[in-house]
């Protein structure tokens, strides 16, 4: 399971490009840098009022100094802290080139539910909302199915959205989509597993995408 | 109060708090929000508070320290998954709490600050949190209302300031204090250095002061972050 | 005339108390700062920006150090800088303390006119409506009379207003006016105006204040 | 676009300007307006232009120098009164003026661009700038709606930047501009000084470079003021 959640923040790297502004959600999202390539010019963008953070330092971390799961992080060159406002002015007006996020069900509207499950885990919303109402590009990254083996990728969200049409692609350890139109396309199948595998664990409809390759 | 000289102590401002207050803090996941004011808050020993800040912090951090005491009786907020007390005290219906997206409620406790009456958005629209929200047609167009919000007395913690409440703040525990700090009817700054006036650059002021009442100086952060547990 | 405008300034100035935060308008209330006693701690905010400014500096003047009215000034200590959507949230929101600006009608509502003589003066309505929407204490200074003897204290104001039971206060060469409760009591004749002077230049129905003296 | 060198030359930005633009313009009574950029926008040529700012500047002063041109189709504004050509060109027909009140314009400017759909404010009720605006009723109560702005290209002067566009001001000629900065479509910065990228303290930048897409260095101030003359 941890192998899984590696697996997935390896392929969503590839995502990052260089000279992005990128916001990563808690979570698999979190795993990403460890596998951006050096040669990468990106500037990580973090909600609590940080444009541009980097490693945790590895000597005396500073409290004032956090991501916005409330880890210590560093500041790259060209960094700048600001207030909540300025950070969701940000969020809101388009300018995070592309957001990743955890997800708990996403279906072939590219509608996300990735804030609550009644009656069970209630953390709240959070950023998401705004992360996925403006976010130029936002790439849902979850295991394919829930623990039961029910499908994550439906045909309508049982569970509360965060927000509409927002997710344009789609990355779990069996399979990439991205959405265009509404519709779900199959760009990629992840090593190990068939166009069979991921038909059988899939409850929305999709196409499958010409360029699908293995 | 004298406008030049804003500093007072902890019993002062215990004096101020009351039972049912509204309390807005500053802080993100307890980061900048500030520790002495929140004990001096738990040694009022008010209760029945109505809260509105951006998370529940931790059950050891923060205004988590508070919540987890079961003296507040609602909480406006964006997030309480990181103080799992906060979700039974809900659950049980001891706590009342309001979700919000994060910025539209830095962005509620600003136009409260600015002296403006709510403003209008898409986001949260064809989700729950729209429930009860009024929709306000413009052009054709159908938005959200967001109201303004305003508290009885409002806690942030600035890392500089001058005796009239100029503040500067210290990184990410700047997140929403500066927000936070415009809306208070009576507004407290715990600060770590206070100097006199002249002795801040006017152009790295973040919050001037006008919008400040009253200032205590910090005791410092008294709990273990996460990272260190 | 010159002389009028000076003898309404240094009678404004006496309303200016130690701690006070004020904003003046251009015009006679521009004079002010001239008249107040160096004892008296007061900031005054200029809503391009600045709340603590200072006299005129004497040697190179800055054209990044200004007043509203585009004229160097310099910062007191304490003083800061900020954008205009924090100068306006401060006058907005009930921060400033006193407001001072000129006028060129009131009624005995205290309803302001202040900004467009239509088809005649166009300058633009500035930072006046929400300087008398926020203003804890408005007061408004001019002339008694127009130059062609009508009076601008009136029963209904014949200008667009400015913004509605806005004034607490009226101080011309002639007297000085409060308005409570939407009535205008005269209480103060200025010096070398009789009883008589006021009410014959002055349309609007007053109460004359017990208090009154000269 | 190379995001972490966005110093480009008059040239290229004359090509950004086209007739019939919304133009966004930073100052307040010319202080804080780019002067380089105004003389770009003189020489590019470009006609029927929509201009949106705080106030017309002087006739030789700020935006006055391009508004007396008689190239300009519509002003938003508080403010005309320094500039009496401008007034001339209202009542000739010439030029459309609206007037808003000063800080109602500055937020609606931030409304458009921190991605809000606009905001409701008792300012200018009863008056006549409240023609034609909707009014929207919230438990009973009237508030003016004021519409977000945003512009194909926003221009503002800053005292400093690093070469992502992080963008510092200097003293009161900050005004606006870190407001109008936030909503162009397109927004350029003329810098009087452009420094590394890690040259600037975090803390003291104003304006982050997500904002800003171009910046040009300074040629400074060309114009007296007006207490100069």
């Amino acid at each position: 399971m941890g192998d899984i959640r590696q697996v997935i923040a390896q392929r969503a790297s590839q995502e990052v490009c260089d000279g992005m502004i990128v916001n990563l959600g808690i979570g698999i999202p979190s795993l990403i840098p460890d596998y951006i390539d050096q040669s990468i010019r990106v500037l990580f963008q973090s909600e609590n009022g940080l444009l541009g953070f980097g490693p945790t330092p590895l000597n005396n971390p500073d409290g004032a100094l956090c991501n916005a799961a409330g880890y210590p992080v560093s500041i790259v060159k060209g960094g700048s802290y600001f207030d909540s406002a300025t950070s969701f002015g940000m969020i809101r007006s388009g300018r995070i080139d592309l957001a990743i996020l955890g997800a708990l069900q996403v279906n072939m509207n590219g509608d996300l539910a990735n804030w609550i499950v009644p009656g069970k885990r209630v953390p709240g919303v959070g950023g998401a909302m705004e992360l996925a109402y403006g976010a130029k590009n936002l790439i849902a990254l979850m295991q394919h199915c829930q623990k039961d083996g029910r499908p994550k990728i439906v045909k309508k969200c049982t569970l509360p959205i965060t927000a509409l049409s927002c997710v344009t692609k789609i990355i779990t350890e069996m399979a990439v989509f991205e959405v265009v139109d509404s519709n779900l396309n199959l760009v990629e199948l992840m090593p190990g597993y068939s166009l069979e595998d991921v038909k059988n664990n899939t409850e929305a409809d999709f196409n499958i995408s010409s360029q699908l390759y293995n | 109060m004298d406008k030049f000289n804003k500093v007072v102590d902890y019993e002062f401002v215990k004096s101020l708090f009351f039972d049912k207050m509204t309390l807005l803090f500053g802080g993100f996941g307890g980061v900048g929000t500030p520790p002495s004011l929140i004990d001096c808050l738990i040694d009022s020993g008010v209760k029945n508070v109505h809260l509105i800040g951006n998370d529940a912090g931790f059950p050891w951090i923060g205004m988590g320290k508070f919540i987890v005491l079961g003296r507040a009786k609602s909480l406006v907020t964006s997030h309480i998954g990181s103080n799992p007390v906060a979700g039974e005290l809900m659950n049980k219906g001891a706590l009342a709490v309001e979700f919000s997206p994060q910025g539209i409620l830095t962005e509620r406790i600003r136009s409260g600050g600015v002296g403006l009456n709510g403003f209008l958005t898409e986001v949260g629209m064809g989700t729950i949190l729209a429930k009860n929200k009024p929709v306000v047609k413009i052009e054709n167009k159908e938005y959200l209302y967001e109201a303004p919000i305003t508290g009885d007395i409002a806690i942030v913690h600035a890392k500089k300031a001058d005796k009239f409440g100029n503040l500067i703040f210290d990184k990410t525990a700047r997140n929403n204090n500066p927000l936070v700090a415009k809306a208070g009817k009576i507004t407290i700054a715990e600060v770590d250095e206070i100097v006199d006036m002249g002795a801040l650059d006017p152009e790295e002021i973040i919050v001037p002061g006008i919008f400040v009442h009253y200032m205590v100086p910090s005791g410092g952060i008294n709990w273990k972050w996460v990272w260190e547990t």
